[in-house]
């Protein structure tokens, strides 16, 4: 299979009132990878994210998913669907149900599972999530933590081949948000392409394998994290921070502490370890 | 927890989604089809009900103050239930009524004051109904409508019919009724050269009567499931 | 979804008067519907069209689309309207005969049918004037001068605050249902569509709260006393209105 | 008057569920100062801050305002409310006109000033929330960040001597959170108490003079922001992480590139100029 699950092509969308929010954008989406989409508030992530499921449908332009061009047919919908899992940012907004056992196997059961199957698989994303102490309380008593946890496994039940997450730590504490990327890293792992939309430029270049810059209703840039963070021009132009890791390491290897060419580091861990790597270094 | 303690908040606020028959709004009456005389007519008929609702509600407020932030959210809460589509079986979509249980927990002449304000903000807002007929339309789906399920509801309790039973005629019943009244409206105002209102009634219940029948019927099914699934919560 | 209501609030004619806007538009429309004549109706019609698109600046194609919106009802209405059972079939224009009974149509439900079309569509082109040149705030500041019952106005502006804030979530909601595949069969659409009822339901008593909550915290005393904006009669508008009445009632007695 | 604006002892609450949400707190908050209460999600702050403007009755304790125990009869709630503001995490919750400038208008109304204050306080907030442009816009039609400016507007056209807010930069944009932090620093300026509740340690750190650490209903800890957070135990209890830029200087002193006892920097700002400083010594 090619290496890429979804695919834009020339998409363009306004709203009926004639504003527009996605002009001519194209790109592609490795299977496999996880890709953070980064852009300011309003900048027309969401609408793109909501293209790749078909819930709305491009003015112009064509979506792909496994080099198939997505129809805008009820049942190639609904083939799409069951491939493709979206993780809303708002959890009380996705969880509907009165409980969560209710609540996780919506999705399955929608699938045409046997019963057997469809609790074999609840349970299994139970697990994952780490929320099977949750089965039968009503969704509506979780903490918001929690809801989020549960909207993540009520995705995962369906076992799909792509998840998409938008704002998935927005609101979050810091433990929190540490669960839910850990839990991301691991259902990559077992093979699931995890795309997420975020405005956290420090989660994000910690996080991702390739990152996509969106501004106005395109993609101005794709890359891995180092690359695209290190280009200061774009993130002015798109109002993005530099990550923080990312900038002092730069600030130091600047003002002489640490040398130049070594690896740069994607983490707050990985930058502790170079400083104390070089400070060694300089007290002998 | 929340609806624990407001059980009766609870009762009412569902109340009115089931009152108010909101199917499709290419039935209410549009602007400027009705002659002057019947939109005063109308319109004369239907303030006393908005008067005795602003009456009952204000005693209601006096005793509970946060009663009116109910009442608000409760009126948006229908506008946005007559946008839904319901699924049926012809592909095509119809809008959930409610004609219902609601009128029954609410209180019909509640509901004629919502009803009323959401038909205005339907008026000026989607350009469904309209102005001059607003009189008319309050009077079928604010007054006849919930007034129709109340009764219906108690008649069925009464003799010992079934909640389920109960909740479905009272929400198909006030459906069907609603358009009835809308039927009767255009007959009195266009009467027929032959065979005057009787014949013009035929006419007019035969199409906008008769073809909410399958509508009503799954509206009050799907009221009697929303009814189920709100109890156990 | 609410397109209506953003032209209200981004409009050319923002800034006039909202009592002159409504005074233009109610008053043409009783005018057009007390003479119920074929040659005021269409003015009005072409009227208002004119001033919405030429003034207000509506985009035409959006106003034309605004014009199909009750063709469904009035399809339907004047059909059965013009369609009768005839016995004088010297006025049968043109039907069909089922057993001993003629139905079809005449001259006079004809007349009546054409009339009806032009009056609905003179009364609704006065609406929208109105939809789209006149916020639901200023609506209400206006019903407020002309005494509705407080309690009416209170509910009506959060009945209009919250149908916004309602219908994005219901909309949330459907989104979510359908990409979990809600609604592949007419019984799981029923099932998701009765889920997302009562969603919204619990999720308008938690608001309602909330929003007492909000307000209480700074001194609601059980009145929604805001300010209102202060906008200026303009002698000139209300002359040009003035006159474009008389014009019309003076057509109107005329072609009786 | 005396240095704190409110007070609380001994606070005891629960729902009637028999859920206990704070227990026994005790804490006092300084006027004219800006105070971050920091805790995971859950811990009870939003509670607390409800019983600060008297919306929750505490089951046992006292809370005071201006040294004055606060009673729960009408009008001294009434009287509470119109000196000490607060601002809601979401501002759907709080925005319930339907136009900008009415919505503004509501608080000061209450208040019973003349229409011509009412109008200059309107004015002015909107002024200082750099909102003017949106007065006659209707609050549905804001952007989020938009409504969030709008929902300080509210409680700054009331004068209070305490503005209160719940999370005031949770799923804001990076833009936005700078835009919300600058207009507090110049509210406090202007002599107004700022308190806020947040878990973000980074934005709570370089921002406040006082922090609060809350953990299952009770504040374990007052202290400034240095002191606080180098307590590396109590950040571990409550689940907080370290801020960052706190963190790495700490890195950087304990590795020798920084010498001791200088000033510890409280933004990433001040960071950078304490590296750049160091650097060119080092060099010579």
């Amino acid at each position: 299979m090619s290496v890429n699950v979804l695919e834009a092509q020339h998409l363009y969308f306004s709203y009926p009132d004639g504003t527009i929010v996605l002009r001519d954008l194209s790109v592609a989406i490795e299977r496999g990878k996880k890709t953070a989409i980064l852009g300011a508030n309003g900048t027309g992530k969401s609408t793109f994210l909501l293209h790749l499921i078909g819930t709305l449908k491009p003015s112009k332009g064509k979506i792909f998913f496994n080099q198939q061009e997505v129809q805008y047919s009820r049942t190639s919908l609904l083939a799409l669907r069951s491939k493709v899992g979206f993780v809303f940012q708002d959890p009380d907004t996705q969880l509907f149900s009165a409980s969560v056992w209710q609540e996780v196997s919506f999705g399955p059961l929608n699938l045409g599972w046997t019963e057997e199957k469809v609790k074999e698989m609840v349970t299994k994303a139970l697990r994952i999530t780490d929320t099977t102490h949750l089965k039968d309380r009503p969704t509506h008593s979780l903490s918001y933590g929690q809801k989020k946890l549960i909207s993540i496994a009520d995705v995962l039940a369906m076992e799909p081949e792509v998840i998409i997450l938008d704002e998935p730590t927005a609101s979050l504490d810091p433990q929190y948000t540490i669960h839910i990327l850990n839990l991301l890293n691991e259902i990559n792992k077992r093979g699931t392409t995890v795309i997420m939309a975020t405005h956290d430029v420090d989660m994000a270049y910690a996080w991702a394998d390739s990152i996509m810059i969106m501004k106005d209703g395109i993609i101005i840039k794709k890359g891995n994290p180092v690359e695209v963070f290190l280009d200061d021009e774009l993130l002015n132009q798109s109002s993005l921070t530099k990550p923080f890791v990312l900038d002092i390491f730069n600030k130091l290897q600047l003002n002489g502490y640490l040398p130049e060419g070594i690896t740069i580091p994607r983490s707050r861990q990985q930058l502790f370890e170079i400083i104390g790597r070089y400070a060694k270094n300089s007290r002998l | 927890m929340l609806l624990k303690k407001n059980r009766y908040w609870a009762a009412l606020m569902m109340g009115i989604f089931l009152v108010m028959p909101n199917t499709a709004y290419a039935m209410h009456i549009m602007e400027g089809f009705l002659p002057v005389k019947w939109c005063l007519v109308w319109a004369v008929l239907t303030v006393p009900f908005i008067i005795w609702g602003l009456i009952s509600i204000q005693k209601i407020i006096q005793k509970d103050p946060k009663f009116k932030m109910l009442l608000g959210l409760a009126g948006a809460f229908v506008f946005v239930l007559s946008a839904l589509k319901i699924p049926s079986v012809t592909g095509s979509c119809s809008h959930p009524t409610g004609v219902g249980l609601g009128a029954i927990l609410f209180g019909p002449t509640t509901m004629s004051v919502l009803g009323c304000i959401v038909l205005i903000f339907q008026a000026i807002l989607l350009a469904h109904g309209g102005i001059t007929t607003l009189g008319a339309n309050t009077f079928s789906m604010g007054v006849v409508g919930p007034f129709a399920s109340y009764i219906v509801y108690r008649l069925v309790k009464k003799m010992g019919g079934p909640q389920w039973l109960a909740v479905f005629l009272a929400a198909s019943l006030g459906d069907v009724l609603t358009y009835v009244t809308t039927s009767f409206q255009l007959a009195l105002a266009f009467p027929a050269e032959t065979g005057g209102i009787v014949a013009s009634l035929t006419k007019f219940m035969g199409v906008f009567a008769l073809t909410q029948i399958p509508l009503a019927i799954s509206e009050g099914l799907l009221t009697v499931f929303v009814f189920n699934l709100l109890t156990s919560y | 979804m609410i397109y209506l209501d953003k032209y209200a609030y981004s409009n050319s004619l923002r800034n006039m008067h909202p009592a002159e806007k409504f005074f233009f538009a109610l008053s043409t429309m009783i005018i057009c519907l007390t003479t119920n004549s074929y040659i005021v109706s269409l003015i009005i019609v072409l009227l208002m069209a004119g001033v919405s698109v030429l003034m207000v600046k509506i985009p035409l194609r959006f106003y034309l689309k605004l014009l199909l919106i009750p063709t469904s009802f009035l399809t339907v209405g004047i059909t059965t309207i013009a369609i009768n059972i005839v016995d004088d079939m010297n006025k049968l224009l043109w039907g069909w005969q089922i057993f001993n009974i003629t139905i079809g149509v005449t001259t006079q439900s004809l007349h009546l049918a054409i009339k009806l079309i032009l009056r609905s569509l003179g009364a609704i082109s006065c609406l929208y004037f109105l939809s789209l040149t006149t916020p639901s705030v200023e609506i209400i500041s206006i019903l407020r001068k002309l005494k509705f019952p407080e309690l009416f106005l209170d509910l009506m502006s959060l009945v209009y605050r919250f149908l916004f804030v309602l219908l994005d979530t219901a909309e949330k909601i459907y989104t979510s249902q359908t990409v979990r595949l809600g609604y592949a069969d007419l019984k799981k659409g029923y099932r998701s569509m009765g889920q997302l009822v009562v969603n919204l339901f619990i999720h308008s008593c938690h608001r309602s709260m909330d929003l007492y909550t909000a307000l209480e915290a700074r001194g609601y005393n059980g009145k929604f006393k805001v300010l209102e904006r202060e906008y200026q009669f303009s002698r000139k508008n209300l002359l040009i209105i003035l006159i474009t009445e008389i014009l019309l009632i003076i057509i109107g007695g005329g072609s009786h």
